[in-house]
Order: structure tokens, then C-alpha cells, then sequence
């Protein structure tokens, strides 16, 4: 069981002696690389690991760090969607970190890259196994400095400083936001973990929970009133955390530090930023809604509607905003950062939805979309790499020089717009189902903004493969990134071709388990039982 | 004058809401029940961290993963500083030479400079090595540690730290090593088949685990504040030769 | 009494991250923008150190004043919440180490386009706008 | 190993003083920070052990302190208390000699004259102090030296010289 515990650990640990290592081995580019990989390479498999338990066991699993049992200590509650989601982060992770090597060729502070890499990474997982919502809070900061610090990793460019300054400033506001609604959740309910807090709320209906232990000490946490009115504390605080989310996810009107943070990064950052760093706010919001607030009744009930219903419209309005902004870049990689808002967009728009097909769609969008859009910022990045711009002008006619990126372009391209038989055309026939079952006016959108995304990035790939070059350049393809973009562009076709088993073996018990807040938190009560017992 | 009138209404608004507010709530005299659970076990009772500093045992033993990571947060906030301010080798070289004469304070500054450091350094270790009997710990006594090189650079310069052998790499050493130390400890237990970062009883005695955390808290904090006033103190001119940016 | 003193240095707490915010977003300096978001961070962590006190007489801090078993009896009717405080420590050394992380970034921003004025920055940056990698 | 002891001696009184308590626990941290920071920083108070671990010197510190706290102290004081009530001033910048030769006796000198009300050093190089006095009686170097530290630099060379 310890592999659930040291999974964030492992890549942390990495990190933290990755300085001292790099001192003793005077900087050598090469083992550092390895030792990244090595880094990388271990949080995969622990990964891995981690989601065949998941997978195999009924219940969520449940690691006490500390052997402190909930609410009294940190667990980490790991549930079959925390696991999925884990699976692709750490894969994409090593992935990006192979792709990096070659990227960063003519760039100093390769160990500083790396440092700030797997404490990305640690903190990605991190949010998503545990299972305290103040731990929440310190694993977003983990994430959200150590992208910070990467935005700005070209030191010497100005708009990536001060894209990273910008970034860093929204950042620090949505996550104190945040820290202010888990002092209002604790000074409500007298709890900050996550099924202790589904319990409390859930109180009245939850009598199906044998609240006794056979421990004095534990009953009264357990059995403990919230001491403050539950409906206007959750009021506020989902209003906090919501907004803390939004920003994360980079939703309108909260948007507006994506289009320069993301570009400016180094292109594997783009990937990681676009493709898992926006996810964070995606799956926090999914955990609040679906397994904390889910089911409730009465005025509790009220708020969560209105609250689903301003991250609907918001995920509307971003996703037609995003569309519109992608057809009037010049720049590449801004041109694929608008299409991230577009697809945070849909993704709030299904988590707003609220029943279980909106979740399954959002799950499986969330994981085609990071997927195909990393794909798609490496694919370019390949090419960004060739020439040192981002001007698509500027990437004219290179597409022939390159077949196996172009071909990665292409793919991730035509799957982000939903053609078949490519992942995201399925992820999105999901969310199209869900819209629809909810509003025929929320379907349109996503039809509307797909068709804006098809003409956006047809231009773009016009240009690249049809383009006259601008001036005659010597590029040869770079092994070891274009294999890297390939295995993601093969994936995409694979997750695309296997999508209805996908859905059934993967996503759907995903989804199932997390609406369902009676397991979570009998999973905590039962190892408190035993652990004390 | 024009500053005065929001600030009168500010505070005229707030006291009327709170004349409102002040019928309706009621002033809060118990503590939850989480936090009396922690104000009863913190040194005894069964589940203890065996420490009567009750904040410090539930930063390093409860709740002692936000702790980890948190320190994770601040390590990596340095390496993004020097990630910022990174210099290759030869850059290095040349931050450290001096390009001018430095104006250095008076005899009297630095002689009670001196005398100051070896106070401030007991001063912090007292605080941090005490962090599970009274208020401080770790993050404190390494916030007070590193006044100790902030002083020096401030009375002599930057330059007479780094001759004496303190240069940023060194600091970045102390602050992984007091990093490592950490992990270490939190992954101690799992060789006697515990739960990581378990306190009781793997460390039996008083305080367990939460002495060495708070050393190597200690340890890492004040090296990493010591390499960010390091970084900081490299003349703007340097900088701006090596960003290849005018005057 | 009690109570209205109490709302009023809520209220207050409120009112001053009302006015962070501001801050934050109308001040064209980078500088103040940071002072700004400081005020805020620390008027969050106040609001919730706040959480954890009791409106008692006497009220002690979460310290254990002696190791006896009979001080443990006054001592859990008298100290302060210490989750709030302990979620405080790890939130101000969170908070500190963005600060530092965005001052640095002042720092930079300053060396490259000598100022610290939004509006010049962005007249600025419109000049390099489709840069060059 | 110069100037470990001394330096680990005064580290040890103000972990001890800062502690406020002389447990086990506390004396034997005590004694290991004290040796650290005596090894640490030690070679840079102590230029020799000899003298900073003179006895002598140490009493010799005692009496300076007993006599500057009970008798300088309250002479100045009441001497600038009457030139408040009296608002009888003559204030000015002198320049006064200095004698004592090592950084500590002419820190020493200096911050007493500092400390004490009516006279504050402005400024200080190799051979002269800067002194703003609230009563110039004289501008004589020499004649300063002995109404304003005089009596300092004796103290200060039997301690530190």
C-alpha cells in the first residue's frame, strides 16, 4: 500500500537532491538527463501500480500518512478517477521529459529545468490523490510555483517574465482565495478532509453510516455539529474555491494570463501547462461538486445549482471566446493556448451539468484533450524548434521537411477538432450527449466552437505544409522528439479506435465511484475502525 | 482631503453592518472538536506526538505532509529565483569579482557585526532546536539564521561572505542536504513498517521525529534564504552585461 | 459588546482584502501590485487565525504550560484552536515563497525594460509582440 | 582553532539567556550550537585566545559595566535633564582624538560615547572620532578628548588592549 503514499514522494525526493546531484557531477547534461528519466521513469510505474489497485479494488484506497487516520491527519484517498488521471499524468510527464532533452540543446540551466520539472510533477499528483482539501491547497502551490518558475525559464525574453510575473500574481490570488474558504469550511464544519466533510454534510441523509467506532475519542470527531450555518458557509466557500478553480482552469473571465503564460514557456512546458497544469483546476472542481456537495437536498442543494449554473455559462462563454480568439492568432503557440481555453470551456460546461454522463464525458475529455493538445504543443514545438519562431509565417512550407512531426500535427489537429475515428471526436460525442440532455443551446456551442477550431487550425496547417518557405533552411528531423510526438499521435489513434471499450472499462466505473460520496467516505471509516480497533 | 471621504464612508459601512452583524452572532467559546482532539493528545493520551507544543506536533506530525510539501513550496521558489537569475560558469566568476571598489560601513558596524552573528546564531538555534517545547521551529529559526549572512553582506559586502567560502553553490548544498534530511526522516518509518513521516512510536522519546525536522527545516531555510540574499546582492551592472541589456 | 467588537474587526479584515484587491488590480506599478497582494495574503491568514480564537477570559495559546496531567484539564478549557494556527504557518511560508518568487520577477523585469510602469511595460511589449524564439 | 573557546562561551550564555531554561535538554543543545558557532565564526572575533580568555580582562569588563550603568549614566542623564529644563545648549560637532587601537576598544569607546545622552560619534576614522556634543566648551582636540572619553579609552585599553 505504501506506493500510494509515495507516489508525489518519489518525484519530490528527486527534486530536491537533483542541486546537490548536479553540483557533484559538474553539470553534465547527459546524466542529468537520465537522472530525470530515472525521476520520471519511477513516478511511472508507481503510477502504474497505483492504478491497477485502484482498479482492481472495490473501495477507494486509503493511505494515512503518519498512520493518522482522517480527520486528524492527511490521507490520501485515491479513487479510480484519481488513479486514470495519474496514469496519463505521469506517462505524459516522462514522455515530455525524453522531448526535453533535445528542446532545451541550446539552453543553460538544464538542472534548474528539471528541479522545477518533477516538483511540477510532484505536485500534479499530489492534487490528485489526496484526499484533504487543505492538502489540496499546498499541492496546487506546489504546481502552480513550479510552472510559474518555468514560464519564465527564457530569463533573458521579456514577455516571458512578465507573462510569468502576470501569471504568478492571478495564481497567488485564486489559491488565498482558496485558503479563505477551507478557514470558512473548517470554521463550519470543524474539518478540512474531504470525506469528513461529505459526511458532515450529508449528516442528515447519511444515518446509513454506522458513526461509532468503538473509540470515545474518534465518535466525537465524527459525530461533532457544524457550528456555524452550513448553508451560507458553503455558500461562500464554494464561491471562493470556485473562483480559485476558474482561474486555475483559466476560464472567462479569468483567462486572460493563458494566452501569454503558455506560449512563453519552453514548448514541452506548453505541453505539461496546457495539457495537466489546467486540469488541476478541472478536478478540484469535480471533486468539490461530485463527491463533497454531491446528492444534497433542501437549500444545500440550491446553492449547488446556481453554482453549476454560473460554471456553465462561464464554460460556454469561454468556450465560444476561445474559439474566436484562435482564428486571429499569428502566433502558434497562442493559437493552441486559445484552443485551451476553448476546451476548459467544454470541460466546465459538462462539470456543470451534474449528472453522471456529463462526468463521463468530462473525464474522458479531460484525458483526450491533455493527450492530444500536449501532442499538439510538441508537434509544433518540433517545428518552432527548426526555426526559432513562432510566427506561423515564419514555419511556411517546412511540413515536408518534417514528415513525422507533420504527420503528429496532423493527427493531433484533426483529433482536437473531432474528426474521426481520433479520441477527441468520442470524448466530445460524449459531451455533446450530455449537453444536449441538459440544454439544446449548450450543444450548439460546442458544435458552433468546433467548427471556428476546424477553420483556425486548418489555416495553420495549410500554411505548414502547403506554405512557400520563406527562406530556405537545413532542418533535419530530430529522432528522439519526433518519436516521442509519434507514440502520443499513436495513442491518440488508439484511444480514438478502442473509445467504447475505453468508456466502458475505464471511464465509467471512474465516474460511477466518484458520484458516489457513500463509498468514499465509508472507506475512511472503516480503516479508522480498524486501525484503532 | 481626498483620500478622507472613502475612508469615512469604509468605516462608517463597516460599523453599521457590524451593528447589524453583532445581534445576530454569537461570540465562539469552545473549540471544535478537532482542535480539542489535538489540545488533548498533543503530549498525552494514546495518540500522541509526544510534544507539548501542540501547533508544532500537528505541522510535523498530524498534518505533517502539508509540511513536507510546503517546504517543497519555499525550495522551489529558490531554484525559480536562480532559475531567474541563473549564471554559467563563467558568469559566475565573474559575479564574483568585485568591479568596484564596495563602500563598506563603518568599523563600528562591523565590529558589532561580529559580536552579533555569534548571537544570532545561537539565538536561532535555540528557536529552532526548542520548536517542539515553545512557539518557533524550524521555519522560524531558519528565517532568524539567515539574518546572520544578511547582516554581513549588509556591513561588509557580498564579496567577503563568498571569500570566506559561503558562495550560493554552498548554501544550495546546505539546502539539499537539509531537504534530503528531511525526506529521510519521513521515510524512515517505512523501514520498520510504519506509515510514512510516523512519529510515535518509531522516535520514542520526547518530541520524536519533530527535533530532526525542525533541525533540517532549520538548516534548509536558512541556507535558501542565505542564497536568495546572495543572488539579490550581485551588482545590477553585472546583470545587465550578462541579459546583454544597455544602461 | 463582545460581539460588535468582534464584528467590527471581521468586517475590518474584510474590508481591507476588498481594498487589497483593488490594489492589486488598478495600481499600475509591478511593486505595488506585490505590496497589494502581500496585504492580502496576510489579511486572508489573519481572517483565519481568527477562526480559532475564543472569546474567553482567560484565553492561553496552544502550549502545554507545564507536563502534568492537571494542567491538561485547564489548559484544554482555556487554549485556542491550533489547527487554524498550524494551517496559518503553512500558508504564510506558502504565501512568502511566491513572494519571493514574483519579486525576483519584478527584479528581472526591471533589468530588461528598465521600469516597472504597466503602462510603459505594455507599450513595450507591443514592440516585440510575435517575437522571435 | 583561535578564539573557539571564547566565542563558544558567549554563545552558550545567550542560547542559555534566550532559552530561559537550563534543563538537560537544554545544556547539552547548548553546548553543541555553542562549539559549532565557535568553530563556525570564532577566527573572525578572536584575533588571540590568550587575551580574550584573560580573567583579568573579564573583571575588569564587570567593573566597566557596573560603573558605566550606575555612575556615568546617571551623571549624563541628570546633566542633560538640567540643560532641557535650563535649555542651556551649546551644540556642535568636535573632533576628538582616539588613542586605543583595536576594532573592539574603539567600538567600545564609540558606543559609549554614543549611549551616553549629550553625546553621540557621527562619524569615525583611523585616528579621530566625530562626536556631536550637546555643550562645546572647547574645540581642542585634546581638551575634548579628556571631557569626553577619556575615561572610556582607559577602560577600553585595560579590557581589549
Amino acid at each position: 500500500m505504501d506506493v500510494i503514499g509515495l507516489t508525489p514522494i518519489i518525484p519530490i525526493l528527486f527534486a530536491f537532491a537533483l542541486p546537490l546531484t548536479s553540483i557533484l557531477i559538474k553539470g553534465n547534461r547527459k546524466l542529468i538527463q537520465a537522472y530525470a528519466l530515472t525521476g520520471t521513469g519511477l513516478t511511472l510505474v508507481s503510477s502504474f501500480k497505483l492504478f491497477q489497485l485502484a482498479y482492481a479494488s472495490e473501495n477507494p484506497l486509503v493511505y494515512t500518512f503518519g498512520k493518522w487516520i482522517a480527520p486528524i491527519g492527511i490521507v490520501y484517498e485515491v479513487d479510480k478517477l484519481s488513479a486514470l488521471i495519474a496514469l496519463i499524468t505521469a506517462a505524459l510527464m516522462f514522455l515530455i521529459a525524453i522531448y526535453s532533452y533535445r528542446y532545451l540543446e541550446h539552453d543553460e540551466g538544464l538542472e534548474w529545468y528539471y528541479t522545477l520539472y518533477l516538483g511540477l510533477e510532484s505536485g500534479l499528483l499530489g492534487v490528485l490523490l489526496t484526499g484533504d482539501a487543505f492538502n489540496l491547497f499546498v499541492m496546487i502551490e506546489v504546481t502552480s510555483i513550479a510552472a510559474y518558475a518555468l514560464v519564465m525559464f527564457y530569463r533573458d525574453r521579456g514577455d516571458s517574465v512578465t507573462a510569468g510575473f502576470k501569471y504568478g500574481l492571478i495564481g497567488a490570488i485564486g489559491t488565498t482565495m482558496y485558503f479563505i474558504a477551507l478557514g470558512i469550511l473548517y470554521g463550519a464544519f470543524g474539518t478540512v478532509n474531504f470525506a469528513h466533510l461529505a459526511m458532515k454534510i450529508h449528516l442528515p441523509a447519511a444515518s446509513f453510516i454506522k458513526v461509532s467506532s468503538g473509540y470515545v475519542t474518534l465518535d466525537v470527531l465524527l459525530k461533532a455539529e457544524p457550528t456555524w450555518n452550513i448553508i451560507l458557509a458553503s455558500g461562500v466557500a464554494l464561491a471562493l474555491a470556485t473562483w480559485a478553480f476558474l482561474i486555475k482552469a483559466a476560464i472567462v473571465p479569468n483567462h486572460f494570463w493563458l494566452p501569454e503564460a503558455h506560449p512563453a514557456a519552453p514548448s514541452p512546458i506548453s505541453a505539461i501547462l496546457s495539457g495537466l497544469v489546467v486540469n488541476v483546476g478541472v478536478y478540484a472542481m469535480i471533486r468539490f461538486l461530485y463527491t463533497v456537495y454531491s446528492d444534497v437536498s433542501g437549500e444545500l442543494a440550491h446553492v449547488v445549482n446556481v453554482l453549476s449554473a454560473v460554471v456553465i455559462a462561464l464554460g460556454a462563454v469561454s468556450a465560444l471566446f476561445g474559439a474566436f480568439m484562435m482564428t486571429i492568432q499569428k502566433d502558434v503557440k497562442r493559437l493552441i493556448a486559445y484552443s485551451t481555453i476553448m476546451h476548459m470551456g467544454y470541460l466546465f460546461m459538462a462539470v456543470g451539468v451534474g449528472s453522471s454522463l456529463g462526468l463521463q464525458a468530462a473525464v474522458f475529455h479531460l484525458i483526450n484533450h491533455a493527450v492530444a493538445k500536449a501532442l499538439l504543443f510538441l508537434a509544433a514545438g518540433i517545428f518552432i524548434h527548426a526555426v526559432g519562431s513562432r510566427n506561423v509565417e515564419n514555419l511556411a512550407g517546412l511540413g515536408r521537411k518534417m514528415p513525422i512531426a507533420t504527420f503528429s500535427l496532423a493527427i493531433a489537429t484533426l483529433s482536437l477538432v473531432g474528426v474521426p475515428p481520433f479520441n477527441v471526436f468520442f470524448s466530445k460525442l460524449a459531451l455533446f450527449n450530455a449537453l444536449i440532455e441538459e440544454n439544446f443551446g449548450l450543444a450548439l456551442v460546442l458544435v458552433i466552437s468546433s467548427a471556428i477550431a476546424l477553420f483556425a487550425y486548418m489555416k495553420v496547417f495549410y500554411i505548414i505544409w502547403f506554405g512557400k518557405p520563406r527562406k530556405e533552411i537545413e532542418v533535419k528531423e530530430p529522432m528522439s522528439m519526433s518519436l516521442v510526438v509519434l507514440v502520443l499521435a499513436l495513442t491518440c489513434l488508439a484511444i480514438g479506435l478502442l473509445a467504447p471499450v475505453i468508456l466502458d472499462k475505464f471511464i465509467a466505473p471512474a465516474a460511477e465511484q466518484t458520484v458516489n460520496y457513500q463509498v468514499y467516505i465509508k472507506a475512511i471509516l472503516e480503516l479508522a475502525s480498524k486501525t484503532l480497533s | 482631503m481626498k483620500k478622507l471621504i472613502p475612508i469615512t464612508i469604509i468605516i462608517l459601512i463597516i460599523f453599521g453592518l457590524a451593528y447589524v452583524m453583532s445581534g445576530k452572532i454569537e461570540p465562539q467559546e469552545n473549540v471544535r472538536a478537532l482542535g480539542k482532539f489535538y489540545l488533548e493528545n498533543s503530549y498525552f493520551g494514546d495518540y500522541s506526538a509526544k510534544s507539548p507544543e501542540v501547533v508544532t506536533a500537528i505541522l510535523w506530525d498530524y498534518r505533517g505532509v502539508d509540511t513536507l510539501f510546503e517546504t517543497s513550496v519555499f525550495f522551489l521558489a529558490i531554484i525559480g529565483s536562480l532559475t531567474l537569475f541563473r549564471l554559467n560558469k563563467k558568469q559566475e566568476k565573474e559575479a564574483k569579482e568585485r568591479i568596484e571598489k564596495v563602500e563598506e560601513l563603518t568599523l563600528v558596524i562591523k565590529t558589532v557585526t561580529k559580536v552579533i552573528v555569534a548571537m544570532i546564531l545561537a539565538v536561532s538555534a535555540s528557536i529552532a532546536l526548542h520548536g517542539h517545547l515553545t512557539p518557533g521551529g524550524g521555519f522560524q529559526g531558519g528565517s532568524a539564521l539567515a539574518v546572520a549572512p544578511l547582516l554581513i553582506i549588509a556591513a561588509y559586502s557580498k564579496y567577503a561572505l563568498e571569500k570566506q567560502g559561503l558562495d550560493k553553490t554552498r548554501a544550495l548544498i546546505l539546502r539539499s542536504i537539509g531537504l534530503i534530511g528531511i525526506a529521510l526522516i519521513a521515510l524512515l518509518p517505512l523501514t520498520k513498517g510504519g506509515f510514512i513521516m510516523q512519529n510515535q512510536p518509531i522516535f520514542p522519546w520526547l518530541g520524536g521525529s519533530l527535533i530532526f525536522y525542525n533541525f533540517f527545516e532549520y538548516l534548509a531555510v536558512g541556507a535558501g534564504f542565505t542564497a536568495v540574499f546572495l543572488l539579490l546582492a550581485i551588482p545590477e551592472k553585472v546583470f545587465k552585461k550578462i541579459l546583454g541589456v544597455g544602461e | 459588546m463582545i460581539a460588535f467588537i468582534w464584528s467590527v474587526i471581521i468586517l475590518t479584515l474584510i474590508a481591507t482584502i476588498m481594498i487589497s484587491l483593488y490594489g492589486i488590480s488598478r495600481r499600475p506599478n509591478l511593486v505595488k501590485k506585490l505590496i497589494a497582494l502581500t496585504i492580502f495574503g496576510d489579511t486572508a491568514n489573519l481572517l483565519v487565525v481568527l477562526l480559532g480564537y475564543r472569546l474567553i477570559y482567560p484565553v492561553a495559546p496552544p502550549i502545554l504550560p507545564s507536563l502534568s496531567k492537571e494542567a491538561l484539564q485547564t489548559f484544554v478549557k482555556t487554549a485556542v484552536d491550533p489547527l487554524p494556527q498550524a494551517l496559518v504557518i503553512t500558508a504564510v511560508v506558502i504565501g512568502m515563497a511566491v513572494n519571493v518568487l514574483i519579486a525576483f520577477a519584478i527584479v528581472q523585469i526591471h533589468r530588461l525594460y528598465g521600469t516597472v510602469d504597466t503602462r510603459e511595460l505594455s507599450k513595450k511589449l507591443i514592440q516585440v509582440e510575435g517575437g522571435e524564439q | 582553532m583561535r578564539g573557539v573557546i571564547s566565542t563558544a562561551i558567549l554563545a552558550f550564555i545567550t542560547y542559555i539567556i534566550f532559552t530561559g531554561s537550563a534543563k538537560p535538554y537544554d545544556l547539552f543543545t547548548g553546548l553543541i550550537v555553542a562549539v559549532g558557532v565557535g568553530i563556525l565564526v570564532g577566527k573572525f572575533l578572536v584575533r588571540e585566545d590568550s587575551k580574550a580568555l584573560n580573567p583579568l580582562r573579564w573583571i575588569w569588563a564587570v567593573i566597566y559595566f557596573l560603573k558605566y550603568m550606575l555612575i556615568i549614566e546617571v551623571k549624563t542623564h541628570l546633566d542633560v535633564m538640567k540643560r532641557v529644563i535650563t535649555g542651556k545648549y551649546n551644540a556642535g560637532i568636535v573632533r576628538v582624538p582616539i588613542n586605543v587601537k583595536t576594532d573592539y576598544a574603539k567600538t567600545l569607546v564609540a558606543n559609549s560615547i554614543t549611549n551616553t545622552p549629550g553625546t553621540v560619534v557621527v562619524d569615525l576614522d583611523d585616528k579621530y572620532l566625530y562626536v556631536n556634543w550637546i555643550d562645546v566648551t572647547t574645540e581642542d582636540p585634546e581638551a575634548c578628548r579628556r571631557e569626553i572619553s577619556e575615561e572610556f579609552e582607559k577602560f577600553a585599553e585595560k579590557i581589549f588592549e
